[in-house]
């Protein structure tokens, strides 16, 4: 019921967002930040008052909670939540708070419609994050792609148009092939339970595939939404663009949201729904993330642009995931939740530090930038603490999750994982490249001095820091909430006979 | 012949003689009813409703005119080409049907009441609509609205209009200047 | 009367391309109308015909609507010629390509 | 004891939190007491609990204390806990002490700079990751402390940020260290591959019975550690970042030179032990890349004209002293010059910051000169750590250190002739450095006038490190001699002793023929630079093209541009719009193009429509009755 609730007072809130707006329009981000912190409640609240017994062994779903939708169709409002959901759904709603309050000043126009597809969007990446009933889930994945699209084509940069557009085609693409195997499965499954036609997530796992041709090709409808979503290299290619144009709070949604619902679908739905099927192409995937983390660390570090430099970190950091998620391995996929946290707080903030720097330059080239430490000494040394997130300095968190992957990546093929570990060398090849184009060297001559963070800004931040310092020097809460999630994802392939 | 003449009013009496003698061809059919409603309807008032327009248009020679104009050959013969081969092809599948000889009888109109009003009352009724639809629609579109134009087009107009404001204002002018 | 059904229809056929072949010649929108009425007939005539034919009262019900329908259409079809005219102060079908951009 | 530990590194860790959340706010004397303030109580710890252990060996021959789990995932389980053994002892009262003297110089140093409060937060982060690199008791933690030191080295090097040329130099040390570094972590990766775990007493006791000796896994695992030591410690091929790395205030050059990160390496290969000794295809690479890099810096730090610059050039070579000893086996013997290295070292960087202050910031040796009677004090300490440097005979710290090296590079049983014959050149040419660069900066006339004379707090530390420059070496004696072996006594709980071989010539004569090597190389360089003589001698061309090689370092900066830097920045540029959006772009074109096409066809021409319509009514009927 929980999580009901939790999506109903976003959705809700939304609304309300905007047609309060339309009478007073400064009340909108008040509305939207108070139903965010709500919905972040509700599930922490819960959390607080369970958390013995989720410890306990075996009891893998913490809530489950399903009504009947369409049932001639076999479709049910079916909402559950495990470790795997409840760490993304803090994370979410985490971001979520945050990406209303850097808006805070930045949106002017229309702000009413503006936290209302905020809101949505984040209810959509919510709901993808517990349905369990495969037609839910793609309902709530067109939810959060709609309102993203607004987010960018309305108030986006110069070039949102196209940006929003490119975004739209491929994950609407990516959306279809995933709705044609959804059906797929759906067919399948009912003929073999004999006319017990289902949507259902649970039931649809014990479906068997007599001919190994077509469950691969259903696999692969899940696996390309997901992947371009991720985005994997040569599916990445909108997201420079999206990323760059969005606003502040677009590009911290879609950086620490969005790409992660694509490792989700595969964590959750490829590996247990096809395990043999995607063991047989694991190897594929593994290379092609490596492909990603090399490929995007080049990119980067050729941009001049810093939001679409730091939208190729991006590129680069999900090739891990991908490459943790397909090594099959325990320590592996912990360390790909791990990056998915990781990588949604210290790309975020990244975004988030483009967009002050933007704010007070109007500027996203960083030929234009320099010597900015000298101005503002606290976001240097904030960004310098993110810039070093991201490059996978121990301390902070994402260090443990690239660890993770890479070592359990090296278990399965030494070979690639010695390739994703030349990322790192790359990855410090672009990080310092910000630091130094941008804060370091001398001050350019800029008629105003820009000014150091504001109160509300240093909230944003002090929240990402504490996160991500956390995540590096504790991390075994995650991974004991998630470890029960993780256990159908890693275990059936090793019984597929992976080589 | 219809097809065939310039003159509007020429093609419509043409057009009435053609329904005339289909009118006839039901009688021959068996359908006196249909037969009368035919020349009533088609030959009464549709016909009439044309020869309206034609007048309140004023069509006459000059539209003859150029309707000779444009029905060249060049025109004409491919599409009518087209139709011919369409004819010949209909005629085929006509005439390859089995020809069994089939005796002509009388449907009477209590027949057709009958079933119009037994199995075909829903498209009765829709079609109570459509006529109800056409009455208001062409009442709404036939208004004489006056200078309501597409905005394209009253810019295009606007124009035109300064222009040829213009020249009469320039016209004049010249004037004064030889007479000067 | 041995073959009038199938001569019917033939009559018809030949109607209906005559039609059809004024609706593709001539520009004038009044003239374009009037083939389709001629074609409209063709089609209740082939309708009547089969109706006798299998000694139905279908046949000519459909007959009616096509008639009721074919009314709706030239009023309807009418009053647009006169706001063209109107507008446009031509009846030439190929001065109206408005919907191209 | 063991609740102390944490101390230790927590002390240094809070002065950095405590500097970089309020710097800003607080005022000099405070910043300064905090920033020095923490690492000197450290110290005091450490001393304390190097007493302890000295008096009674702890159970198990080390301390520990477990702080809590870092992360136990799957089969891998890591703590963050503390162990300090003899070998760590040495470390972190190196670290600690050496670091306490550094700190409380910088207290003077850099109370004129504006971001004195950020110097101080990097400057105690920095001691607080190299105490958790020598204290973990994992090799994960260890990674920790091994990156933290390399960012904490990028935040000092660039410390000045205004001048672009010091923050290139910055990135080029923490970019070539990653490169060991992620070695490094492949190297932990195949050992976590083969034993399971990656605590290293584990290791230790494990690798033994897992690995054959010289087996191809083994050899592999200790290269790649090895890479990873010489991309911290300055090793050719890596060793290229740290001659930059001046570009850094002094006491930081003193910090990174002397106690920290480049001794990392060192460390971390006397910490393996175990594993490189069940390898001697690497241990023999350690002595040869060792021998080789004491010769190449030796030789560059012969032509350098900037004063840090010698000394950067001194400590690569200094350090390839010490990867040879741990190559030929001489476990103790390089823990031996860690230890004296450090204080001279430390010293000699100090008193050149002081030179170069007061000179206004003048680096340029040619430009100073005739200092001996002006800086009475700094020429006094400089002297001794130069001599401790020069390893004079008898009378200084590093002469017993890099006698020892000398000796088991022949004697051991993994010593040769010709490791000792360079080690042995490599000596006179310290020798001839050491000598040179006294000989220019404190004799001749005065060129660049003495702005300020330093302040008692800066020259304290100096003294107290002159002090042990002198006097560190005299507890460990060589065998010959007095006997006296507390030093390798204490290390030998943890390392390995040394294998000799059989039949060896006398210890002595070794001791006499590098006693006489370094004083020829003293005397050579008298009578080069005393006086203008050499100047005269520099200017002969061939020995300019050769000075000119030595200048530049090898030309290796220059290699490492064509080759590497050069294709990857013609890559990235090449490829900077993203090769693979031109295929979508292709997709999006040619379907404009398509609607382009189709468009034509929707020109509102209705008797084209119906034409359309007719051909396909036509298609169909002729289909139908084709069929």
């Amino acid at each position: 019921m929980i999580l009901v609730l939790m999506i109903g007072v976003l959705l809700v809130g939304g609304l309300s967002c905007w047609l309060v707006a339309q009478r007073y329009p400064l009340m909108g981000r008040w509305i939207a930040l108070i139903a965010v912190i709500i919905a972040f409640l509700l599930p922490v609240g819960w959390y607080i008052q369970h958390a013995p017994g989720i410890t306990a062994v075996g009891k893998n779903w913490l809530i489950d909670y399903q009504v009947n939708w369409i049932p001639a169709f076999g479709i049910s409002f079916h909402l559950a939540m495990d470790g795997l959901s409840f760490i993304l759904i803090l994370l979410t709603f985490l971001l979520g708070a945050l990406s209303v309050l850097c808006s805070w000043n930045e949106i002017r126009e229309k702000t009413g419609f503006y936290f209302f597809n905020l809101l949505w969007t984040l209810a959509g990446i919510a709901g993808v994050f517990v349905a369990m009933d495969l037609f839910l889930f793609y309902f709530f994945w067109e939810v959060m792609l709609v309102p993203m699209y607004f987010l960018i084509a309305i108030w986006g940069d110069f070039n949102r148009r196209y940006a929003a557009y490119k975004f739209f085609i491929f994950t609407q693409t990516g959306g279809l092939l995933m709705l044609l195997a959804i059906l797929a499965l759906y067919f399948i499954h009912g003929q073999q339970s004999g006319g017990q036609y289902t949507f259902d997530y649970f039931a649809l796992l014990n479906t068997t595939f007599s001919n190994d041709v077509t469950a691969r090709w259903i696999m692969l409808g899940f696996l390309i939404a997901f992947v371009i979503k991720l985005p994997m290299v040569p599916l990445h290619n909108w997201l420079p663009d999206a990323h760059s144009e969005a606003p502040t709070a677009g590009s911290l949604i879609l950086a620490g949201l969005l790409l992660k619902t694509g490792a989700y679908g595969i964590i959750r739905f490829v590996l247990p729904l096809f395990p043999e099927a995607s063991a047989s192409i694991a190897w594929w995937a593994m290379l092609l993330g490596v492909v990603g983390i090399v490929y995007g660390a080049l990119l980067a570090f050729a941009q001049t642009d810093l939001k679409r430099l730091i939208a190729y970190t991006s590129v680069s950091h999900m090739g891990f995931v991908l490459l943790g998620v397909f090594a099959f391995r325990e320590i592996a996929l912990q360390g790909v939740v791990m990056q998915l946290l990781t990588h949604g707080v210290s790309t975020g903030a990244l975004f988030v530090l483009a967009g002050m720097l933007k704010e007070r330059l109007h500027t996203r080239d960083i030929n234009h930038m320099g010597g900015l430490w000298t101005a503002m000494p606290h976001m240097g040394a904030l960004a310098m603490v993110f810039v070093m997130a991201s490059l996978g300095l121990p301390f902070l968190g994402n260090f443990i999750a690239e660890f993770l992957i890479l070592l359990g990546a090296f278990d399965v093929s030494p070979v690639l994982a010695i390739i994703a570990s030349a990322g790192l060398v790359l990855s410090a090849l672009y990080s310092l490249r910000i630091m130094q184009k941008v804060f370091q060297g001398q001050l350019q001559p800029i008629s105003e001095q820009p000014r150091d963070l504001s109160v509300r800004e240093w909230i944003i931040m002090a929240c990402l820091t504490a996160a991500i310092i956390f995540l590096g020097l504790y991390p075994q809460p995650v991974f004991d909430v998630v470890k029960g999630a993780l256990i159908t994802s890693y275990q059936l392939p090793v019984a597929g006979g992976f080589n | 012949m219809v097809i065939t003449r310039y003159h509007p009013v020429h093609a419509l009496l043409y057009l009435a003689v053609s329904f005339l003698s289909v009118g006839m061809i039901f009688l021959s059919l068996g359908a006196p009813f249909v037969a009368a409603l035919e020349i009533i309807v088609y030959a009464g008032a549709i016909i009439v409703l044309f020869i309206f327009v034609v007048m309140m248009l004023n069509l006459g020679n000059e539209t003859a005119q150029q309707e000779k104009e444009w029905l060249k050959p060049k025109v004409w013969l491919v599409p009518s080409a087209l139709v011919l081969v369409l004819l010949a092809e209909m005629l085929l599948l006509l005439f390859s049907g089995n020809q069994q000889v089939m005796q002509v009888s009388q449907v009477d109109p209590r027949k057709v009441a009958l079933s119009l009003y037994g199995e075909y009352i829903i498209a009765v009724e829709l079609i109570g609509f459509l006529l109800m639809a056409g009455i208001v629609g062409a009442a709404h579109i036939g208004k004489h609205r006056k200078p309501s134009l597409h905005r394209f087009l009253q810019n295009g107009d606007a124009e035109k209009e300064r222009a040829s404001a213009l020249q009469q204002e320039t016209i004049p002018n010249e004037q004064t200047v030889l007479h000067d | 009367m041995t073959d009038s059904v199938n001569m019917v229809l033939m009559v018809a056929t030949v109607l209906f391309a005559l039609g059809l072949v004024g609706v593709l010649t001539r520009k004038n929108v009044v003239f374009m109308l009037i083939s389709v009425e001629i074609m409209l007939n063709a089609a209740g005539m082939a309708f009547v015909a089969a109706g006798s034919k299998w000694q139905q009262p279908d046949g000519q019900v459909m007959f009616l609507f096509i008639l009721a329908m074919a009314a709706a259409e030239v009023s309807v079809g009418l009053a647009l010629v006169l706001q063209i005219y109107h507008q446009h102060k031509t009846m030439d079908v190929e001065d109206l390509k408005e919907l191209k951009d | 004891m063991n609740s102390l530990l944490p101390y230790i590194p927590a002390l240094p860790l809070f002065g950095f939190v405590i500097l970089s959340l309020f710097g800003r706010r607080l005022s000099k004397p405070v910043t300064a007491w905090l920033g020095a303030g923490t690492v000197c109580i450290a110290a005091l710890i450490t001393i304390t609990v190097a007493l302890a252990f000295l008096q009674t060996t702890p159970p198990g021959g080390a301390y520990s204390q477990l702080l809590w789990s870092w992360f136990t995932v799957g089969n891998l389980s890591v703590d963050i806990s503390l162990r300090v053994d003899a070998l760590t002892l040495v470390f972190i009262f190196i670290i600690t002490f050496v670091g306490a003297l550094i700190h409380i110089y910088s207290a003077f140093f850099m109370w004129h700079d504006r971001d004195m409060a950020r110097f101080f937060a990097s400057m105690n982060l920095f001691v607080c990751s190299m105490l958790l690199l020598v204290m973990a008791d994992n090799l994960v933690l260890m990674y920790l402390g091994w990156e933290g030191v390399g960012l904490c080295s990028y935040l000092l090097i660039g410390f000045w940020y205004e001048v672009p040329s010091n923050s290139r130099a910055a990135n080029k040390a923490f970019l070539i260290t990653r490169i060991g570094d992620t070695a490094l972590l492949i190297g932990l990766f195949l050992l976590f591959k083969e034993l399971g775990t990656l605590n290293m007493n584990a290791i230790l006791q494990e690798a033994p019975r897992h690995f054959t000796t010289g087996g191809s896994n083994i050899v592999l695992i200790t290269v790649l550690l090895l890479v990873g030591g010489m991309g911290k410690s300055a090793q050719i091929p890596l060793q290229t970042w740290l001659p930059d790395a001046m570009a850094g205030p002094s006491p930081v050059s003193a910090l990174i030179h002397a106690a920290t990160m480049v001794t990392a390496g060192v460390y971390l290969i006397a910490r393996m032990h175990g594993l490189f000794q069940l390898s001697p295809v690497t241990m023999a690479i350690v002595a040869i890349v060792g021998a080789i890099t004491l010769l190449v810096a030796g030789c560059s730090a012969l032509a350098q004209t900037d004063i840090k610059r010698i000394l950067a050039y001194s400590t690569i070579s200094q350090i390839g002293y010490m990867f040879l000893a741990l190559g030929v086996g001489a476990w103790s013997a390089a823990v031996f010059h860690f230890f004296t290295h450090a204080f001279f070292k430390a010293l000699l960087f100090l008193a050149a910051g002081v030179v170069i202050e007061a000179l206004h910031h003048e680096h340029n040796i040619f430009m100073m000169g005739g200092l001996r009677k002006r800086m009475p004090e700094v020429f006094i300490t400089f002297l001794a750590g130069a001599a401790a440097l020069s390893a004079l005979p008898l009378v200084s710290a590093g002469f017993f250190s890099k006698d020892a090296i000398l000796w088991y590079s022949w004697s051991s049983a993994g010593g040769s002739a010709l490791l000792w014959f360079m080690a042995l050149v490599g000596a006179f040419i310290t020798a001839l450095y050491s000598t040179r660069l006294m000989l220019v900066v404190f004799w001749g006339d005065m060129k660049t006038p003495v702005h300020q004379q330093p302040d008692r707090g800066m020259v304290i530390p100096l003294v107290i490190l002159a002090f042990f420059s002198i006097t560190a070496g005299f507890i460990e004696w060589p065998h010959n001699m007095i006997h006296l072996s507390l030093f390798s006594d204490h290390v030998q709980q943890v390392l390995p002793g040394t294998v000799m071989k059989e039949n060896l010539p006398p210890e002595w004569l070794f001791q006499a023929i590098a006693a006489v090597v370094t004083l020829l190389g003293v005397y050579l360089g008298i009578t080069l630079y005393y006086g203008k003589s050499g100047v005269r001698w520099q200017q002969s061309p061939p020995l300019a093209a050769t000075r000119e090689f030595f200048f530049s370092g090898w030309k290796f900066d220059q290699l490492y541009n064509f080759i590497f830097v050069k294709p990857f920045l013609f890559l990235t540029r090449i490829n900077k719009s993203d090769v693979i959006d031109r295929m979508y772009n292709g997709i999006a074109q040619a379907s404009l193009r398509l609607n382009g096409w189709f468009s034509v066809s929707q020109n509102g021409s209705l008797r084209l429509y119906i034409v359309g319509v007719l051909a396909g009514i036509l298609f169909i009927i002729t289909l139908q009755l084709l069929l």
